[in-house]
């Protein structure tokens, strides 16, 4: 079998400038500090950035907005990081405000082949603008497109050496949808296992999702 | 008590046994104080888990609320992705979602997360919930600091939900959006109804058992 | 808190005539044995079934069609239960066959509060009869809708007195699904723990979806 | 070597060390039995895991393949429910299906889920593994068994999936699905390319690089 593991200095070479990536977490918490790091190491450029808010300006991605990496994010939140609301009215940045359920969704659609999903949420509002309107039974939904990057940085607690993973408790989030919606997956977790260690009804996120992990404690 | 505490505490006393609750930041937060005894409901946090208890055992760091706050698990509480957290509150599975207001208008309309101009801090979880809890229910002071009314005949912010609110509660009263418009059902003792009509832009219809605000003592 | 536990004499109570059933299962593996059983002793008729499979003559939901207590089924494979084709072609029993995936994300769909998905399965297949056909940048899709029913029976490996559930290896299939997607939800588990001897991270159906649960051996 | 052997054997030389592999009921599954030592292979069963073995340790009842068999799962694999399955499949995560064929045209139209008047199966999950597998392998006998053509130049069953299939594995040879029609690759050592045009309706184009078919001693 391929190893899979990295180590943090082997992450770089994963990332292009220009390149779409999905960032798990929640405020920072399920966030792969190290791999958001790596690439503030690197010093891309021009990144479209998925991820559910823009953290704190010294927390999760919240760095790679200071740090001016960053063309475009799509997010459900970005009013705990001033730096993004200042950026996004200064034109610097471009901001794709979409409602938490639906960006679930769209990532969730982006990795399991499904052309959209029809969702309430938003409708009347100005979040409809610009999206078709699709009435089913009578009642009235948006029509939301798929979301899909080119990489996936997720965080968990546990893998095992095929890339079977546990997420702790919140700092699941976003990561197991986002490990099915991107070309290539890496992982930051903090213990390393065994194969057969993880039992397989236990398995949050199956190995072959996950392409490369880096192993680093908390 | 405070206005606040007031307002957090009659908002506690819609909530029913076995209910799934979903409390916004701030104000609404303030809610699971007064949940009355007897009354066990589930606090869902949205960034993916139910059972929330304020206070944790201890902190820890994969362990927070959706305002990212340390907080707990009660035992039998479950943890989920967020894309199970939002099928449970758009599919009807949340009873209750209590949120702040900026603006409600006598439409359902609510207002409460972005005004033009300002900083925007993005709509977050509430728009799923609005539109997904069974009951939606407002709790927020009665008027903007600078006094101005907060519900209106039309809200002029940009909308979190188009007719989704059930219920406001104030520091004045609480209030009950029906079909013909904004009822007022309970006013807090002291207060006029020409007081509170004159800090409502809405239309006021008077309940015909108008009773004074519960659990205000 | 409110005892969600019921003997399998009390589960009837639940079933009436012409309800819509969703049964968990595929080939009659994870299926709610008992909790079938009592629709067939109770003897409910025009059933609407919505289940993977229809099992095999003497075995999950395979009984109740053998029985003739089903109106009409909606499922993606028939062809282990001879007596379902038999009464297709003999007009007795309404089919919908509905392929495995677009059957689990209408399930789903139903659950979620979505409308509907769009999913690339069936595109060029008689499966697209009577579907509205909708184009997302470049690549069409057919409109799928939600399923829901009026009570979902599903089978569980273990659940705590709160009604958290876990599964058991493939027995797993739809039931977590059809957990979402029913007004009413009764599982049929195999081990009752106390609240608590479930961790949080290794719930698998929460347990505000469950409505009530029986308990007996295998 | 029986004909099914010998097209299971071809198909698995098909099979890249990591991929992930759904095979069907009958002859596909008869393909795990010659995957070429050395190459690793995730089996996925739609019925919900990943890790498929042929033969457990022990007879589980909650552990069976998509045909409702006994089977086993290596070290590694992992159990997820209907939908989760699904997004794998439809999601393009499966690198490689397998599945037997009624009819195929030269446009790579697949049928082989019904025959009209006939019992009806249903098509459980071919439809979403033909549209979803980044490659679609249909292995099965050349000809019916009244010795009709299954290879045609227009499918005139229900189709499964339109313009799906990749490759084809027969007892006769290995046959691509190409923008320019049905391309012979692989011819079985001792078959003419006359008879394997006489057992075929669809126009074949001839490969430049015809070879013997691998894998067939």
């Amino acid at each position: 079998m391929k190893n899979k593991q990295l180590n943090i200095q082997q992450v770089g070479e994963y990332f292009k400038d220009g390149m779409t990536v999905m960032v798990g977490g929640f405020l920072g918490v399920g966030t792969p500090e190290r791999l958001v790091n790596a690439i503030g190491d690197k010093g891309i450029k021009d990144i479209t950035l998925i991820t559910n808010d823009t953290a704190l300006p010294d927390k999760g991605v919240g760095k790679l907005i200071v740090n001016r990496q960053v063309k475009k994010v799509v997010a459900s939140h970005i009013g705990t990081n001033p730096e993004t609301g200042k950026q996004m009215i200064a034109k610097e940045l471009d901001v794709e405000l979409v409602p938490q359920g639906t960006l679930a969704e769209r990532i969730r659609c982006g990795g399991s082949g499904l052309g959209g999903v029809l969702t309430p949420t938003g409708v009347g509002t100005i979040v409809e603008e610009n999206k078709q309107k699709i009435c089913v039974d009578g009642k009235v939904y948006l029509l939301e497109k798929p979301l899909h990057a080119d990489i996936a940085l997720i965080k968990a607690k546990k893998a095992d050496k095929a890339g079977n993973i546990i997420y702790d408790k919140a700092a699941r989030n976003f990561n197991p949808i986002m490990a099915m919606a991107a070309d290539i997956v890496i992982a930051e977790v903090n213990e390393l296992v065994e194969i057969g260690e993880i039992v397989s009804d236990e398995v949050m996120t199956i190995g072959v999702l996950v392409d490369k992990f880096i192993c680093v404690e908390d | 008590m405070k206005a606040k505490e007031r307002i957090a505490k009659r908002v506690a006393m819609e909530l029913k046994d076995g209910d799934v609750v979903n409390l916004g930041i701030g104000l609404p937060t303030m809610v699971a104080n007064y949940i009355p005894k007897g009354i066990n409901v589930m606090l869902e946090s949205e960034n993916g888990f139910i059972g929330l208890e304020a206070v944790g055992e201890s902190a820890d760091p994969n362990l927070v609320n959706a305002g990212g706050q340390p907080c707990g698990i009660i035992p039998g509480g479950a943890m989920f992705d967020s894309a199970m957290s939002f099928a449970l509150i758009r599919g009807g599975h949340v009873d209750v979602t209590v949120l702040g207001g900026l603006q409600i208008d006598q439409n359902g309309n609510l207002a409460n997360w972005m005004i033009p101009g300002k900083m925007i801090p993005g709509m977050g979880g509430a728009m799923d919930l609005v539109i997904g809890a069974k009951k939606v229910i407002v709790a927020m002071e009665h008027c903007s600091k600078d006094g101005s009314a907060k519900i209106l005949k039309c809200c002029n912010l940009p909308l979190t939900g188009k007719g989704v609110v059930d219920l406001i509660v104030t520091e004045l009263g609480v209030f009950r959006v029906t079909e013909k418009g904004i009822l007022i059902e309970e006013i807090t003792p002291g207060v006029t109804i020409e007081t509170v009509k004159s800090k409502t832009e809405a239309d006021l219809i008077v309940s015909d058992h108008l009773i004074y605000m519960k659990n205000v003592s």
